[in-house]
């Protein structure tokens, strides 16, 4: 199978280039960035859960299942699926013949089963092992009560079973960069060192990592997909400030840079760069939460009329440059469950009044939002919240708080209003399953959402068989939850790649456009950096 | 305004005279004349004192000689200073340098922090050896010993290695001297050389300088503020008040008969006249009652009437000039002290 | 002869110039302003470039730059001024009882003293910034707590070479209390190098806090305070320049007028100082 | 000599205990679960935050944790990151290269422009000249050291392409040059002042007029007596400004993604993680002592006057 090379295709035609199948030139390095908050710290996919380092071992590393940037799902990676039980819980896998790790040695089914019990054995437990959790077996295993997982069992050299709590899509849970395979005899004469020179069995292996700077990687001449990867060389920048990485890309020193809402005006207008701009709807949701103990806010009435006061169309045009979209209900656009005919509140600001009346706050109130320094979800846009709230009597106050504290108000319930951005993907019904009255409040469910029309349908869809029944019931119950407005729905995020000219195969990635897969990503020999 | 009567043919006895000299500063409040026109003549292998308070232009007058005015405050701005037949305003920077520590040397009020605390003491009595005599490092550290034993430091070879430092303040003071006589000067300018020494060590360090006068035939101008300390090793007294002359003779004849009510308070001043008490606590000079005036507002008339106990009202309308009184003897006064029956006490 | 003094110094005229016009646009903002700095905003006049109806621009909020310059000066000026209070108050209070008591007390200033110097003052406040919060109020207690040990010192060494002199003595013989003296006699002899190093510390004070805004822990949005305003403009450098022109220049001309200020006021006061030719922004 | 230096080291032991008393107590006063962050993601199960925490020893009282951390670092041993899960030592060593060679690098332009330019200054005394490095110098240090950065950044790297915009380069010369004279042009400026200021008052002073009165030419009086004594003055303040410069080094090395112990201070405290933090204060602390110390050693063998005792 050719899936790398039609994702090559999709990708020439979303970015506009001539139909026909280019050539993928072989060589050259390229320098990419690693834009988040400051240093890589490990390189081991087991010992972190931040997109910074991921995004790295993205590259090193290969997880059973992986996710399709044009298919908008994960797709079997290592392995086939040669069967499923019939009550849907166990899955049966061969693993592709002749998959080496870098250090020479062939992929057994036993490194499956191996990493996923690291990961669960771990001390402290891998921030990653919540995916594992699904396998049958696997909570008793990390509790020290049993010796190994029940739910993971060795058929022969290539072919392994997993077998499953609950009946869920194992794609969801195993596609994440955090659950990728690892070589146990490396991991363990490496021990704790084992994420400062990781050895995997992804496109590139890893070089050099200096610390706080950059990691560089270089092809993997036995990757298992033939000629790939396309690159001699990749080096991962970590470049955290948008100016300095702005400046860098335009100095040409770098292949592809993630691109801020402060300067996707510049790239949009100009035309050096507009035609090579890679967007995506991320599959994250930006709102304020609202807490429906205080008082004004447990009136739908109220949070109705705030959703009416507030013109997020300008605000996402205006304060965010176009690099949003506007919300219609939980689900992003990138969802399959999307309900593209659906409609938000709008911007009216008389139905805003006419609704405060009717609830009795003709005279408005007070509201304080808290947020982090974001600028895209942030105490920034808080602000222009309040200037449009002050028209409806709402005296907005703002407060900049740390992601941690900020956290810790939102599980505690300390707050009257949160804006913050959550992962609304990628499965669904697991999206929106976040505000059933079911779900705790500390692990998901801030704002005590509990609407039994909600959770009925979710229930339903849950049941269902009928896909497109389910994406029905899915889609009605976000309607629910969009009209019952117990968050501001602000926006999904538009994530934009710039990327040089001489650069192919960069793909719109959704669930987070900087896990860009380079065994597929070539560059031009006009490339300052071709050979 | 009369000038000075020193006669300008060139005399060859003439150590060095100095002819109307003016010098200017700049301050923050204006030009400030700390200088105004002084002029007096110096023979050959005589010593001549420079008295006066502090801020009576004396020892701006001893670093015009030198021209070690700093140039970027000060500024002579007329005279004549004739040395060795030239005039040493005149000369050019290069000649200049060739001049001073050679044929006019200088040495200064404070030992300590007029030697470099840095280097030692022997190479900067070695300097000048190479800088005027060409020698090289070897002959000059040869010398240098040499010229510390001179001076009377004991241990010579031993001093020449230490610092600063580490030596006395009187010590310091010798060096200072073994710096200035090196090449043996035509002129030696001591500027309050024993001023910030203790009162045993001051009468050496002046017998020193009287010792090496004769060895060297030079002559000396010695800066003070206090006659008492020098009266027994000069022979010509120049006083100084707010940047003038005001009165010039032999010493033996200012100290017998002070013509100038300034000179007069000076010489009131020393407990002993003629008497150099060494051992004795001195007590200080004793002070002449008021302040020098402000030379950036100086009064229309004599510029010591304020505290003059003579002062009559033509002292405040009008500034006297000087006047020959004698054999290089003159005074600045509209009432000479020696004609009393001018004079009514007051 | 003072004022003579004080004209004759042209540094510390050109710094007081530029600290008093400062100093006239912040009380003066209000009616300087033509805009309100927070609440006059229009998402429709978002970077809207210099000209016309906004002479230095808006910002993304749609928010009059040239207003936001103009309160600003209210920010800056009371972040140099507060925590410069603060620090002389602690460094003084300090420096005088180790000068004074002497043994035990003096030992533990001096060596608090010293922790603080060799603690970079913007790595502590922005450990006490991330641990107290973004804002206003936090960043004059974080910068007023990291910076008096040179005040400290100074205050000292005056109290210790002043113990010594007859004034002092008097006073004691005459019977007045340790505190009245360490107060009454000490500190006019202190004022002048306290007051150049605060005035030079406002400096360093406004620049730490555009430092601050830098790392994202400065006063918070919407405050319109410079460091905040050129640290969120950085981005926008190719996009909406005059956001961190103006801010930029304020801040610069605003910190070389307390720097001048205090060089001249050293000049002034207390000429002889080499040792301390500090000057408020590198520490 | 020797007894000099064991007992200055000496000396360092209250200074350290101090100060990781201080950014102990400072650092876990910080809101914020450290546990979370450490976790690298918000949205964990509590038991698993429990389980963390446990793990790491933050549910033990705060008064056992700094004694437990005390006892450690006498070992030489400075605990392990929460979220790198390795020794802190590894994590702050493997940077403290490239911040001491950006503040040398800093400090040397510091040195070669500044101190020459000072010594100009102060001959030039009064002129048009000195007052135009006089107004140079203080603006130097007047801007925000950030936007200094961008400008530059901006200026030689991206108009001009002389220059690599940011980042470490494999250590490259030229990588090093934008922030070295980002984090430089201050300091420039202020050992220009200093040494001004030195210079003109060594110049007043009597031991110069002396050497004047030898007769010695001005090249003679500058390099022999004026330039030592200068340089001592300087030397004091010179080791003050490279030890502030480390600290300095905070905003620098963000801007241009430079990896050094600045860069890292920041970021650990931002995410909470408290031993890396408390490592990489304790070590800037020890290179700011260690070089004011090797300058206070520099200074006792230039100064005769001061006795190594």
């Amino acid at each position: 199978m050719n899936l790398n090379m039609l994702k090559c295709l999709a990708f020439a035609a979303i970015v506009g280039f001539a139909g026909t199948a280019q050539a993928a030139d072989s060589g050259g390095e390229f320098n990419f960035v690693a834009p988040y908050d400051g240093s890589i710290l490990s390189l081991d996919p087991h010992k972190t859960s931040k997109q910074q380092d991921l995004l790295v071992t993205n590259n090193i590393f290969r997880s059973l299942y992986m996710w399709s940037a044009e298919h908008r799902k994960p797709m079997l990676e290592l392995a086939n699926l040669e069967s499923v039980s019939d009550d849907g819980l166990t899955y049966t896998y061969k693993l592709h013949a002749d998959m080496m790790f870098h250090n020479g040695r062939a992929m057994k089914a036993s490194d499956i089963v191996y990493s996923y019990e690291r990961m669960l054995s771990m001390k402290p437990v891998s921030p990653n092992a919540g995916h594992i959790q699904i396998i049958q077996g696997a909570k008793a295993f990390e509790s020290g009560g049993a010796d190994h997982v029940e739910g993971l069992s060795v058929l022969d050299d290539l072919r392994f079973s997993i077998t499953l709590n609950d009946r869920v899509d194992p794609a969801y849970y195993f596609y994440r960069p955090g659950t990728a395979i690892v070589p146990q005899e490396a991991v363990e004469a490496a021990g704790d060192e084992f994420g400062l020179s990781p050895v995997g069995s992804g496109p590139f292996k890893f070089e050099e990592w200096v610390k706080g700077s950059e990691v560089k990687l270089s092809k993997f001449d036995n990757y298992f997909e033939a000629q790939k990867p396309y690159l001699d060389k990749l080096n991962f920048k970590i470049l955290q400030e948008g100016s300095t990485r702005d400046i860098a890309f335009r100095a040409n020193e770098l292949d592809a840079i993630l691109v801020e809402a402060s300067q996707y005006p510049q790239y949009k207008a100009d035309p050096s760069y507009s035609e090579h701009l890679v967007e995506v709807a991320e599959m994250f949701t930006r709102l304020i939460s609202w807490n429906a103990d205080y008082a004004p806010l447990s009136d739908k009435k109220v949070r109705q009329a705030i959703s009416y006061a507030i013109d997020e169309d300008t605000i996402n045009k205006k304060f965010l440059k176009g690099k949003a979209y506007n919300p219609v209900g939980w689900l992003p656009s990138t969802s399959e469950a999307f309900d593209a005919n659906g409609k938000g509140f709008g911007y009216d600001v008389e139905k805003a009044k006419a609704l405060m009346a009717e609830a009795g706050y003709a005279d408005g109130f007070e509201l304080e939002i808290l947020g982090t320094a974001n600028k895209s979800y942030g105490v920034g846009v808080a602000e222009v919240v309040g200037q449009y709230l002050s028209k409806i009597g709402i005296t907005v106050t703002t407060q900049q708080l740390e992601g941690g504290i900020l956290y810790d108000k939102l599980v505690a319930g300390d707050f009257q209003g949160i804006i913050w951005s959550f992962g609304s993907g990628v499965e669904p019904l697991k999206a929106l399953k976040r505000w059933h009255s079911t779900t705790a409040n500390d692990s998901g469910n801030y704002v005590k959402y509990n609407n039994p029309e909600y959770d009925a349908l979710l229930d339903k869809a849950q049941n269902t068989n009928d896909e497109q029944k389910r994406v029905e019931y899915l889609q009605a119950a976000d309607r629910i939850f969009a009209d019952d407005a117990a968050v501001w729905l602000f926006n999904y995020n538009k994530a934009v790649l710039a990327v040089q000219p001489w650069v192919h195969g960069i793909e719109p990635v959704a669930i987070e456009i900087m896990y860009q897969d380079f065994a597929d990503v070539w560059v031009d020999a006009n490339s300052p950096r071709a050979k | 305004m009369m000038k000075s009567n020193i006669p300008n043919s060139t005399d060859l006895t003439c150590a060095i005279k100095v002819v109307d000299l003016h010098v200017d500063f700049a301050t923050a409040g204006g030009v400030l004349p700390a200088v105004r026109g002084v002029s007096f003549e110096l023979e050959q292998g005589e010593t001549l004192a420079i008295v006066g308070e502090s801020g009576s232009g004396k020892s701006v007058t001893a670093l015009s000689i030198m021209q070690l005015i700093a140039k970027r405050t000060g500024r002579i701005s007329s005279g004549e200073i004739v040395f060795d037949g030239q005039d040493l305003l005149q000369l050019d920077e290069h000649k200049l340098r060739e001049m001073r520590g050679n044929a006019i040397s200088m040495i200064f009020q404070e030992p300590m922090s007029s030697l470099n605390p840095l280097m030692k003491v022997g190479h900067q009595v070695g300097e000048v050896f190479r800088r005027h005599l060409k020698v090289d490092r070897a002959e000059a550290k040869r010398l240098s010993i040499e010229m510390l034993r001179k001076v009377g430091l004991s241990a010579p070879e031993r001093r020449y290695n230490e610092f600063p430092h580490q030596i006395s303040g009187g010590m310091r003071q010798r060096v200072m001297i073994a710096i200035a006589l090196a090449c043996r000067p035509q002129l030696l300018i001591a500027d309050e050389p024993t001023t910030a020494l203790d009162v045993t060590i001051q009468g050496q360090i002046l017998d020193l300088i009287q010792d090496l006068k004769s060895e060297n035939e030079m002559s000396v101008i010695i800066i003070t503020h206090d006659l008492g300390v020098v009266a027994e090793i000069v022979d010509y007294v120049v006083v100084m008040y707010a940047g003038q002359v005001v009165e010039t003779g032999y010493a033996r004849e200012i100290f017998e008969q002070p013509r100038h009510p300034y000179t007069k308070a000076l010489i009131n001043a020393v407990p002993k006249l003629g008497l150099r008490t060494r051992t004795k606590q001195r007590t200080r000079l004793e002070e002449i009652v008021g302040t020098v005036p402000n030379l950036l507002a100086l009064p229309a008339g004599c510029a010591f009437c304020e505290r003059c106990d003579y002062a009559q009202e033509i002292c405040s309308t009008s500034a006297p000039s000087m006047e020959v009184v004698g054999a290089r003897r003159s005074v600045r006064c509209h009432f000479d002290l020696t004609k009393k029956d001018r004079h009514h006490e007051r | 002869m003072m004022l003579k003094s004080i004209f004759a110094h042209k540094n510390l005229m050109f710094g007081g110039t530029i600290v008093v016009l400062v100093v006239l646009m912040a009380i003066a903002a209000p009616l300087l302003a033509p805009f309100d700095p927070v609440f006059d905003a229009d998402l429709m006049n978002s970077e809207m470039p210099p000209g016309g109806e906004f002479l230095f621009g808006t910002d993304t909020n749609g928010r009059d730059v040239l207003s936001r310059v103009i309160h600003g000066a209210r920010i800056s000026l009371s972040v140099g001024l507060v925590t410069q209070i603060l620090n002389t108050i602690i460094g003084v209070s300090l420096g005088l009882v180790a000068g004074y008591m002497g043994r035990f007390w003096d030992d533990l200033i001096m060596g608090l003293t010293n922790i603080m110097l060799s603690i970079p003052v913007i790595v502590f406040a922005l450990a006490i910034m991330a641990a107290l919060g973004p804002g206003l109020i936090n960043l004059f207690i974080a910068l007023g707590l990291t910076n008096w040990a040179y005040t400290c010192r100074i205050t000292r060494a005056q109290v210790l070479s002043d113990k010594k002199k007859d004034y002092v003595k008097a006073a004691k013989s005459l019977g007045y209390s340790r505190a009245s003296i360490m107060f009454t006699q000490i500190m006019p002899n202190i004022l002048g190098p306290v007051l150049v190093i605060a005035t030079l510390g406002s400096a360093e004070a406004i620049l730490l806090e555009a430092a601050l805004s830098f790392l994202g822990l400065g006063a918070q949005p919407p405050t319109p305070s410079w460091g905040g305003m050129l640290s969120s403009a950085r981005d926008l450098l190719f996009v909406a320049p005059w956001l961190s022109i103006f801010p930029g220049i304020a801040i610069f001309v605003t910190v070389l007028g307390f720097n001048m200020l205090g060089d001249g006021l050293r000049d002034l006061l207390d000429p002889k100082s080499v040792g301390a030719t500090k000057l408020g922004g590198v520490r | 000599m020797f007894a000099f230096i064991v007992r200055r080291l000496l000396q360092f032991i209250p200074t350290i205990l101090g100060i990781s008393l201080i950014m102990f107590l400072l650092l876990n006063l910080i809101p914020g679960n450290a546990a979370l962050s450490s976790a690298g993601r918000l949205e964990l199960a509590p038991e698993v935050v429990e389980q963390i925490k446990a793990e790491l020893g933050l549910d033990k009282p705060i008064v056992q944790r700094y004694v437990q951390y005390i006892t450690r670092l006498a070992q030489g041993d400075m605990g392990q990151s929460y979220l790198r899960r390795y020794d802190v030592s590894e994590v702050v060593f493997s940077r403290l290269g490239a911040t001491l060679k950006l503040a040398f690098a800093a400090i040397s332009i510091a040195l070669l422009i500044g101190v020459p330019l000072g010594f100009f200054a102060a001959l030039k005394q009064g002129t048009w000249m000195d007052m135009l490095l006089t107004v140079v110098a203080v603006g130097g240090v007047s801007i925000p050291q950030f936007w200094l950065g961008i400008l530059l950044m901006y200026f030689f790297g991206f108009m001009l392409h002389l220059l690599p915009t940011s980042g470490y380069g494999n250590g490259s010369l030229a990588n090093l040059v934008l922030p070295a004279l980002t984090l430089g042009l201050g300091y420039t400026a202020m050992l220009a002042r200093i040494t001004r200021a030195a210079v003109i008052e060594v110049l007043t002073s009597d031991y110069v007029r002396t050497a004047r009165a030898k007769g010695l030419s001005e090249l003679a009086i500058n390099v022999r007596h004026v330039f030592r004594n200068a340089f001592v003055l300087i030397l004091t303040t010179a080791g003050l400004l490279f030890g502030s410069l480390i600290g300095q080094t905070v905003v620098v090395e963000r801007l241009f993604s430079w990896p050094g112990i600045g860069s890292l201070v920041v970021e650990a405290i931002f995410q909470r993680d408290i031993p890396v933090a408390q490592g990489c204060l304790l070590v800037i602390i020890f290179v700011f002592l260690t070089v004011n110390l090797l300058v206070d050693i520099l200074y006792r063998a230039i100064n005769p006057q001061i006795d190594f005792e």
